[in-house]
């Protein structure tokens, strides 16, 4: 008989323990970061948004998103906007075809649009609504959608690129937005920046209308020029107040 | 392992625990101190029907939370500006229970007051069930119960933290430090009798489970020696806690400016308060307690004597409280102050005021008759009065204060509803719950203690031990015995 | 924003196809993982909406005859708010209570959802052709009896195009005239002005006047056009050097009569003999001994009276000696110099021409008991509440074999009706008004209507003549909006034009004065009715004359003067209760001649002690006698009869104890009778947000007489009022500071040294400039009338919920009875009015105390109780002044609230947010005016005054967007933007370009509770008091 | 491990037993007693408990990050509430004084649990359900060579029972 001194596991488990709670107080925080849900009609983004290099129509986010910039809300496209171009525009492939043809029965052209109907879009990025998130305030500053949104111009189906949790949000508020990275975001490193007169990017690089110069400059002419350069000092990134009265009210 | 000493002549022993026979004059042995407590533990008839009760008032209890976790607060009876309530009172109440128990196992176990011994183990589990109760009640009286955790400072992904300047925050520090403390106390106190309680067991079950909580406990000279000055510094601890819990307790109202609470004696008297409290839910406790488990011979009618001496005591500290604050406000030229004390007492609140003053201030001042001292119907009698006047010295305190305050166009009432009420019998049912499991599961008095001061078995008689009653070695018992 | 639901009968509506992203903010407080809902664009994009951004329309409000300038804030399709047009020259941009809450009208839950008929009975749906063949045939048929022209057609009196274009209708389909009713009108006073000036209701101008004297003419309540009288009144009283003394007379002191210097306490009736007196007509002496006034008072008045001139004198009593009240009133105007300096003949408003009197009607509703109407119209109006008991109404109008009615309500009459075909509410339809002399005022619908299948009368009535082949010719229009703008001078171009600013120049085709009234029978005089006290009754300024009893917003508004809510209560002096053992709440019972009326017993110290007083406006029932809405009936009734379910069986109808019989004008005599009163043993907590009623020396209310201001060194003395421990006044620094005062100068106050600490955010040179701001208000006391506007302002803006309904307590073994969540102090409002009085001891007759009205809301405090004891941050102090509330974060100790010394939290003890529980207080569609701006509060959390944060935001972003700072009162609140004696200042204390950073600085300016170093945003300026100039009796 | 457990029902002959045993050179020798005896534990005369240290380090720990924690905590996301400094240490004496409580308690109770070797899962050679309930135990490590001269040892001190355990 020997003396057993299996006593050290215990203090072991409870140190496991303790591990597991604080992990869970992380892990329970998860989203609905990559949720990808079905769409009425799989609108293929990239065809639309991406640059014309890679294939798509280098369409503005704004062109469809029409309210970004001047409203909290971003707005959806109406039916009447999609058939301002599929009224001609019938689609290439069969998929592609079907898919329009889905559009052409919201919109009724059979009964020359008598009983349209909007598109039930589902619903991918929300935060919660005691959460104020105005969108003019963040596109205006500057802030590309990727940053938020993820390479929507890259993704045939939409996920929810970002967790979009509190925490989050705040570490741009906080550390500011690094306007280098939002534009790498938006895939403003493949071209020359020669190419935009500067601005605010509302699209893609290579978008028709990438950059619109009618808008107030938050960003400035060099910061797109210093895009390509090396990092970026924290005074130039953008900050924003981080009290808690910024977006709860 | 035992170092060397040098040899020497052998050593004459002496009993150094002079109180022992005259102290426990009932409790010969050891073998009869394991008999009768540890006899205690079958459960009878009378316990299952308490047992009943008590988890029936439980239920009661937790079936209105839900309810009203469902339908909000509403459901009670707040009436702003009373913003707290009986939920708040019944915190205080429960805090201030508690501590009684850790006064009377660590203070007066740093004090080496020999009434202690045999009324700890009940009194520390009071404390304990009682904190355990008190500690629902911040929650319960929450508007959203299930964020609770919300006052815990943990990483989160939201990065953010509770507020440290709150005096709720430190209530947080204060309650979890407290019943972690006093658990853990408890539970060190217990292993040795556990041990016991796993070496007679006979129920292959129990044993099992008695064998996991004694940790594996073999008193020996090792455990003993690091047990004791655990035990010590534990108490030396629990010591200035018990001070510092109800003062932070006191502090969620001294820090508020409110009339009525916004003084700089609640600490003083919170704790003061808080012990009278405990002292007479230990007498209630107590004085049943030894009667129907034949304990009188332990828990003797000295130890109520001066228990009831510490009782008539800090009474006296309280209703020194009440005048002084009646005596601040009004030397204060407040007249905010002065209006309020005027309402409580003679205004909206008078009944509320003067049960607490006649229960807390005046009653208790019949122990300074030793014969009402040694009458254990009036201790019990009495504590029951102690335990409603402290139910409503915090009432006091919370509501009256509330509902008079800066403004008087938001000056109101309140009346409990039967959700506040059936909530605060849940208390006491989840309370006396725990309590009958106790003292039918563990020992309700610490053995190992009371064995530390009952006369060990002796071979010779010791000339000079006249003073003493030396134990005669009864035949009986020998080895294999029992 | 989901859409999975959508209610019954609410059309599926184009701008519901909006809702994008972050659509509505109509949320609950929760960190759970949202559900993930639609997004629903539009088929065809509006040209100027512009999604999550607000559209604003201007138009007129409806709410009372003045009408009023309103803008409508509407945001996706839905209107959300209603303020003032500030173009607008009879309001000038603020908006009272009542036209605020014409958005609980438009929104109401239990309008109708289109055209129902009785049958067997019973009600039932049906559509609008069945309806309209059903009305031209029975008016065929009465054509053809040729008893077309006995029909009768009631109609809401309104100022504008409206009525003149329904006569002619009318005429078309031959008929006389309609009756235009307004209960709430003054007929006295109107026909004694047209008398004596030539015009309806000429302009008053207070601002000119040397001395006002009312005689019970309530200006400030329901007595002609509050909004403007108020601007008024206030501009005068706030002059402070010239500002108007002002006398009211009457046996009980209103909310004008509070905001009087001096009342005389006359008894009902006897104004006249006081008034001929003043005339000259009749000695002191006389008056003074039928009054129960002293002489000396008189003799003392008749002296200020001759002292000041120009006086203006107004008259507004109800007693059946009205008009001959107002004869003399005018005389003594005219004597006084007023006429042509505060009383403007030639600037008048027709609002109250053609308008008809109660005279009139009753003689209809005899017509209609001898069975000669064949068809009856009514459009809103409810003559079956709204008639004495006496008329006996329902009898005669049972005796019309077709009736019906246009109200977009289901209320008393309508249900004795026999087909409704539900109007728009004004805020969906056409129409125009007179906004005085020589403006129109124009009313354009602001969105779509809420409900599908209501019609615009206008419209109905079109298309019923163009059903007619007689009358189709005149009406090729389209539709009402076509017919105005054919006579709108410019046409389209310039209607459009018009629109959009909501006042144009021209006036409106007034209609003109239907016949005079016919010779009625003189009720009998008072002294001879039976009962031992007198009886007045009143229109309530809140509800006034009933029509406002249907919106929760308005329901919850505490009386201005008795601060009682969610029902009826008898006004009794204290001195007679006591003589009577009567004590607060003890049901009483009053009984007249013509009926009974129980209340509780509300103990008020303006009323003479032979007197009792009891507002009309309360006890809707429905002849089905259905019971309280209960939150689950509405299955089973799907027509809430009995006024909707807010106003149903709440409270008692005033209209029972009145004597039947009409003044000289033929108006409707409220005050006429005598009462008796006895107890009757129940009791009950009075529904009442009232504490206590003094301010026990604290200082919440303070006051400064005049004479103190006018002294040349008044600055030392503008502190008269000691409260205890004051400091010295020393508070410009926390209202200047970036971060208000701190105690410890950790963060540097204007004064201290800066110490050299890292202030962070709350720095004035930090990056995000938020620091630069103090966010503050000023209140003026001495313009404040207590008329509570800002109060519905803000629960319109905040979304904040109503909580007195019946069915909004617990569940289980929990009373249902109207405000007991008041009566357990737990209302919402987020800014509510204090009434204090000042003098009179409890229980002592005496004409002589005072009212202070004090608005009292979140303070902000620089030093804010509240905020250190939050565990978990829900409360703090933003660097730009604002003392925030996160409710997402808030875990419901409420602690903060016991902090608080204003007691300024509210806590949500239930779901009142939440659309699933009975406690809901925004049952679809009142839904749709939550302010998507503003989170809606779940249960469990604490709330408060934001100074209207979404505004500073909105603010901030649009300046944002537009590359601009912010400019000078360039927004504010919604409490400021009502106020109608603009009372309320809002805007940056450390930008010294901003109104309130002077206002600031007046010598008035104090800070409630100062003593307790809170260093408050908000900054009191006291109220002026002013003795009578001619020293008042020893 | 081999050794001899000898039973005493009597504190004073456990007490010469131990000393005759150390007298002996006995070395390890492990007394059990059913209460802490002071005569026991001069008999065995072990240092002082090495518990304080844990205490002393425990409650140090505590205190230190119980002050360090509010601070941070404040200075983290700084908001002002109150018009207090960001971070106040007066308050926060009250956290750092709780948190000495707990850490130094906690730490107590594990130095004692490490130091006694419990929690354990198997009760050792030699205990005995009786040490528990009245009688003294002396159990005395002592190979074959030497098993029987300390049963002899407790034998002769009056031990009631004595066994060769292994």
């Amino acid at each position: 008989m020997t003396q057993q001194r299996k006593w050290t596991a215990i203090p072991g488990l409870l140190v496991l323990a303790i591990g597991a709670v604080v992990l869970s107080a992380y892990s329970g925080a998860s989203s609905s970061q990559g949720s990808a849900p079905d769409q009425p009609i799989a609108f293929p983004h990239p065809k639309h948004a991406a640059s014309v290099e890679k294939g798509g129509l280098g369409l503005n986010c704004l062109y469809c998103h029409n309210n970004a910039n001047r409203s909290a809300d971003v707005g959806m496209p109406a039916v009447n906007t999609c058939m301002g171009c599929h009224q001609s525009v019938m689609g290439t492939t069969a998929a592609g075809k079907a898919e329009i043809q889905k559009l052409w029965k919201y919109a009724d052209v059979a009964n020359m649009g008598k009983n349209a109907r909007p598109v039930p879009w589902v619903r991918i990025h929300k935060v919660p609504e005691y959460v104020h998130f105005p969108h003019v305030r963040h596109v205006n500053a500057g802030v590309t959608c990727q940053t938020c949104h993820g390479q929507v111009q890259g993704m045939p189906k939409v996920y929810q690129a970002a967790s979009l949790n509190m925490g989050w949000c705040v570490n741009c508020h906080v550390n500011g937005y690094d306007p280098k990275e939002g534009m790498k975001a938006a895939g403003y490193d493949t071209v020359t920046p020669a190419r935009y007169a500067g601005g605010v990017p509302y699209g893609t690089a290579g978008s028709v209308a990438g950059i619109m110069t009618a808008q107030v400059s938050a960003i400035s002419r060099d910061t797109e020029a210093r895009v390509h350069s090396a990092a970026t000092p924290s005074s130039e990134r953008r900050r924003a107040r981080y009290d808690c009265a910024a977006c709860h009210y | 392992m035992a170092t060397m000493v040098p040899p020497r002549e052998e050593r004459v022993l002496r009993q150094n625990v002079p109180s022992a026979s005259n102290r426990l004059p009932g409790v010969k042995n050891y073998a009869q101190v394991d008999r009768e407590i540890v006899g205690t533990l079958r459960p009878t008839l009378g316990w299952f029907a308490l047992l009943g009760t008590a988890i029936l008032c439980l239920l009661i209890g937790i079936s209105t939370w839900m309810y009203q976790i469902h339908e909000g607060l509403g459901a009670a009876g707040y009436h702003p500006p009373v913003m707290w309530g009986v939920y708040i009172v019944t915190f205080v109440f429960w805090v201030g229970i508690g501590h009684a128990g850790t006064l009377i196992s660590a203070i007066l176990y740093l004090f080496r007051a020999g009434f202690r011994t045999t009324i700890y183990r009940a009194s520390e589990a009071m404390t304990v069930f009682a904190v355990m109760t008190a500690g629902l009640f911040p929650i319960l009286h929450l508007g959203r119960p299930w964020k609770f955790f919300w006052l815990i400072p943990y990483p989160n992904w939201r990065l953010i933290w509770p507020n440290p300047k709150s005096p709720l925050v430190w209530d947080v520090f204060a309650i979890l430090t407290y019943l972690t403390v006093s658990a853990t106390f408890f539970f060190i106190g217990l292993i040795p009798d556990i041990a016991v309680l796993r070496d007679q067991e006979k129920n292959p079950i129990r044993k099992r489970i008695y064998a996991a909580l004694a940790l594996g406990w073999r008193n020996s000279d090792n455990e003993w020696r690091h047990f004791t000055r655990a035990y010590l510094f534990l108490a030396a601890f629990a010591t200035p806690l018990v001070l510092s819990v109800h003062s932070v307790v006191s502090f969620d109202f001294a820090m508020a400016l409110t009339p009525g609470w916004h003084a700089t004696i609640f600490p003083p008297y919170f704790v003061a308060g808080a012990i009278f409290s405990g002292i007479g839910m230990v007498f209630t406790i107590i004085i049943p307690l030894r009667k129907f488990f034949k304990l009188e011979h332990y828990v003797t009618i000295n130890d109520l004597d001066a228990a009831a001496k510490l009782c008539l005591f800090t009474s006296m500290v309280v209703g020194l409280a009440y005048l002084t604050e009646f005596q601040v406000a009004w030397m204060s030229g407040n007249r905010v102050e002065q209006e309020y004390f005027w309402n409580r007492v003679f205004g909206q609140w008078t009944w509320a005021a003067w049960i607490m003053l006649i229960c807390n201030m005046v009653l208790p001042l019949s122990l300074f008759s030793q014969k009402l001292r040694r009458n254990t119907s009036w201790l019990f009698a009495l504590s029951i009065f102690i335990n409603i006047g402290m139910w409503f010295e915090r009432f006091v305190i919370v509501i009256p204060s509330l509902s008079h305050e800066f403004e008087p166009w938001q000056w109101g009432g309140y009346h409990p509803t039967w959700v506040d009420y059936n909530i605060l019998l849940g208390s006491f049912g989840w309370f006396f719950m725990w309590f009958l499991l106790f003292i039918r599961q563990l020992p309700v008095m610490a053995i190992a203690e009371i064995k530390e001061i009952v006369q060990p078995r002796w071979r010779r008689h010791h000339d000079d031990s006249h003073d003493l009653d030396v134990q005669v070695i009864d035949p009986t018992l020998t080895l294999g015995d029992d | 924003m989901t859409n999975d639901t959508e209610s019954k009968g609410v059309k599926r509506r184009d701008f519901l196809k909006v809702l994008g992203v972050a659509g509505a903010t109509v949320g609950t407080v929760g960190c759970s993982s949202e559900k993930v809902g639609k997004l629903i664009p539009y088929v065809v994009h509006p040209d100027q909406t512009i999604s999550g951004v607000s559209t604003y329309y201007a138009s007129t409000c409806r709410e009372c005859a003045a009408g009023c300038g309103i803008i409508a804030e509407t945001r996706d399709g839905r209107t959300t708010k209603l303020e003032g047009n500030p173009e607008h020259p009879l309001n000038k941009g603020a908006l009272c209570a009542r036209g605020q809450s014409s958005l609980q009208g438009l929104y109401n839950p239990d309008r109708f959802r289109g055209p129902m008929m009785k049958q067997n009975a019973a009600w039932k749906a049906i559509e609008w052709d069945t309806a309209l063949a059903l009305v031209s045939q029975k008016l065929g048929e009465a054509r053809s009896r040729g008893t077309a022209a006995n029909s009768v057609f009631v109609n809401q009196h309104e100022t504008g195009s409206f009525p003149g274009f329904l006569d002619t209708w009318l005429a078309g389909a031959g008929m006389k005239p309609h009756l235009s009713v307004d209960f709430e009108a003054d007929g006295a006073a109107i026909e004694a002005n047209r008398r004596a000036y030539g015009a309806s209701w000429p302009k008053l101008s207070f601002t000119d006047a040397k001395l006002i004297v009312s005689f019970g003419a309530d200006f400030l309540e329901t007595w002609g056009m509050s909004v403007p009288q108020q601007l008024d009144f206030a501009d005068a009283r706030a002059k402070i050097e010239g500002a108007p003394r002002f006398i009211y007379i009457g046996p009980r002191r209103s909310l004008t009569g509070l905001n009087a210097d001096q009342w005389i306490a006359c008894k009902p009736g006897t104004e006249l003999a006081i008034a001929n007196a003043l005339a000259g007509n009749g000695s002191i002496a006389d008056a003074a001994a039928k009054s129960g006034v002293a002489a000396d008072v008189l003799t003392r008045l008749q002296q200020e009276l001759a002292a000041a001139k120009p006086a203006l004198v107004l008259s507004g009593v109800s007693s059946a000696n009205a008009l001959d009240v107002a004869t003399a009133v005018a005389a003594i105007n005219k004597a006084s110099g007023a006429v042509g300096t505060t009383i403007k003949t030639s600037e008048g408003t027709t609002a109250f021409d053609g308008i008809s009197s109660y005279a009139e009607l009753v003689a209809a509703v005899e017509r209609m008991r001898a069975g000669q109407v064949p068809v009856a119209f009514v459009r809103g109006v409810n003559p079956a509440y709204n008639l004495p008991a006496a008329a006996k109404f329902a009898d005669a109008f049972a005796k019309v074999p077709f009736k019906v009615s246009f109200s977009l309500y289901p209320d008393e009459t309508t249900e004795l009706c026999d087909l409704v075909l539900p109007d728009l509410h004004s805020l969906e339809s056409w129409g125009d008004a007179d906004a005085g002399k020589g403006t129109v005022s124009m009313q354009q619908p602001a969105m779509d209507p809420v409900f599908t299948g209501t019609r615009a009368t206008a419209d109905v009535l079109i298309q019923l003549a163009q059903k007619d082949p007689n009358t189709a010719s005149k009406y090729p229009q389209k539709d009402y909006r076509s017919w105005l703008i054919g006579r709108f001078p410019g046409g389209t171009s310039a209607f459009t034009a018009a629109v959009q600013k909501g006042v144009v120049a021209g006036s409106v085709a007034a209609r003109t004065s239907t016949a005079a009234p016919a010779g009625t029978a003189a009720p009998q005089p008072i002294e001879q009715t039976p009962g031992d006290l007198f009886l007045v009754t009143y229109h309530s300024s809140v509800l006034g004359d009933g029509r406002g009893a249907n919106k929760p917003w308005l329901q919850e508004l505490p009386d201005p003067v008795t601060k009682v809510l969610w029902s009826s209560w008898v006004e009794i002096h204290p001195q007679t209760a006591t003589a009577r053992g009567i004590e607060r709440g003890d049901i009483v019972e009053v009984t007249t001649a013509s009926g009974k009326v129980r209340a509780p017993a509300y103990l008020y110290l303006g009323i003479r002690p032979d007197t009792i007083a009891v507002a009309v406006g309360q006890g809707h029932s429905s002849v089905a006698q259905l019971d309280a809405w209960d939150g689950k009936n509405e299955k089973t009734h799907p027509v809430q009869w009995g006024y909707g379910r807010y106003a149903r069986n709440l409270g008692a109808r005033a209209h029972d104890l009145l004597a039947p019989g009409a003044n000289g004008a033929g108006g409707l005599v409220l005050t006429g009778t005598r009462a008796s009163l006895a107890k009757t043993g129940d009791t009950e907590i009075l529904v009442s947000t009232e504490g206590s009623a003094r301010q026990h020396g604290r200082g919440i209310a303070q006051a400064v007489p005049i004479a103190e201001l006018l002294k040349p060194e008044s600055r030392e003395h503008a502190k008269e009022e000691k409260v205890p421990g004051a400091p010295t006044g020393a508070f410009l620094p926390g209202l200047r500071s970036p971060v208000a005062a701190d105690a410890q100068g950790d963060l540097g106050s204007p004064t201290a040294e800066d110490k050299g600490k890292d202030k962070g955010m709350y720095a004035a040179n930090h990056w995000s400039g938020m620091a630069r701001r103090r966010w503050a208000m000023t209140i003026d006391l001495a313009r404040c009338t207590g008329c509570s506007a800002c109060v519905t302002a803000c629960y319109a803006e905040n979304n904040i919920p109503t909580v007195g309904a019946a069915w909004q307590n617990a569940t289980v073994y929990a009373e249902a009875k109207p405000g007991f969540n008041v009566t357990r102090g737990r209302e919402m409002n987020w800014l509510r009015l204090e009434r204090y009085f000042e003098g009179a001891n409890e229980g002592e007759w005496t004409e002589d105390f005072e009212a202070r009205f004090v608005p009292m809301l979140c303070q902000h405090c620089g030093n804010a109780p509240c905020e250190p004891v939050c565990p978990v941050y829900a409360t703090y102090h933003a660097p730009d002044g604002l003392n925030v509330q996160v409710y997402n974060r808030c875990v419901g100790t409420r602690y903060c609230s016991n902090n608080c010394p204003y007691k300024v939290r509210y806590f949500n003890w239930f779901g009142y947010g939440e659309p699933d529980r009975k406690q809901y207080a925004f049952p679809s569609p009142l839904d749709w005016q939550l302010n998507p701006d503003v989170t809606v509060r779940t249960k469990g959390v604490m709330e408060k005054c934001t100074f209207c944060v979404q505004r500073i935001r909105e603010a901030e972003t649009r300046v944002k967007s537009e590359g601009r700072d912010l400019v000078a009162d360039e927004f504010t609140t919604a409490c400021a933007q009502a106020c109608p004696s603009r009372a309320i200042v809002f805007g940056d204390a450390a930008d010294p370009t901003w109104s309130v950073a002077g206002q600031v600085d007046d010598r008035r300016a104090y800070h409630v509770f100062e003593e307790l170093n809170t260093y408050t945003a908000v900054v009191y300026l006291k109220k002026v008091t002013h003795a009578p100039a001619i020293p008042a009796r020893a | 491990m081999q050794g001899v457990i000898g039973a005493f029902v009597e504190l004073d002959s456990t007490v010469h037993a131990i000393e005759e045993l150390k007298k002996r050179n006995f070395r390890e020798i492990t007394i059990y007693s059913p209460a802490p005896r002071h005569e026991l534990e001069e008999a065995v005369a072990a240092g002082p408990s090495k518990v304080r240290r844990f205490t002393l380090i425990g409650g140090l720990m505590g205190l230190s990050f119980g002050y360090w924690i509010p601070i941070w905590i404040s200075d983290y996301w700084p908001l002002v509430v109150g018009g207090k400094p960001v971070a106040s240490w007066v308050p926060y004496t009250i956290i750092g004084f709780e948190l000495m409580v707990l850490i130094g308690s906690l730490s107590t109770v594990a130095g004692m649990f490490a130091l006694a070797r419990i929690p354990r899962l198997t009760l050792t050679v030699g205990y005995d359900p009786r040490f528990s309930h009245s009688d003294y135990g002396v159990w005395v490590a002592a190979g074959p060579d030497r098993s029987l001269e300390a049963s002899d040892v407790l034998r002769r001190n009056g031990a009631v029972e004595v066994r060769n355990e292994r």
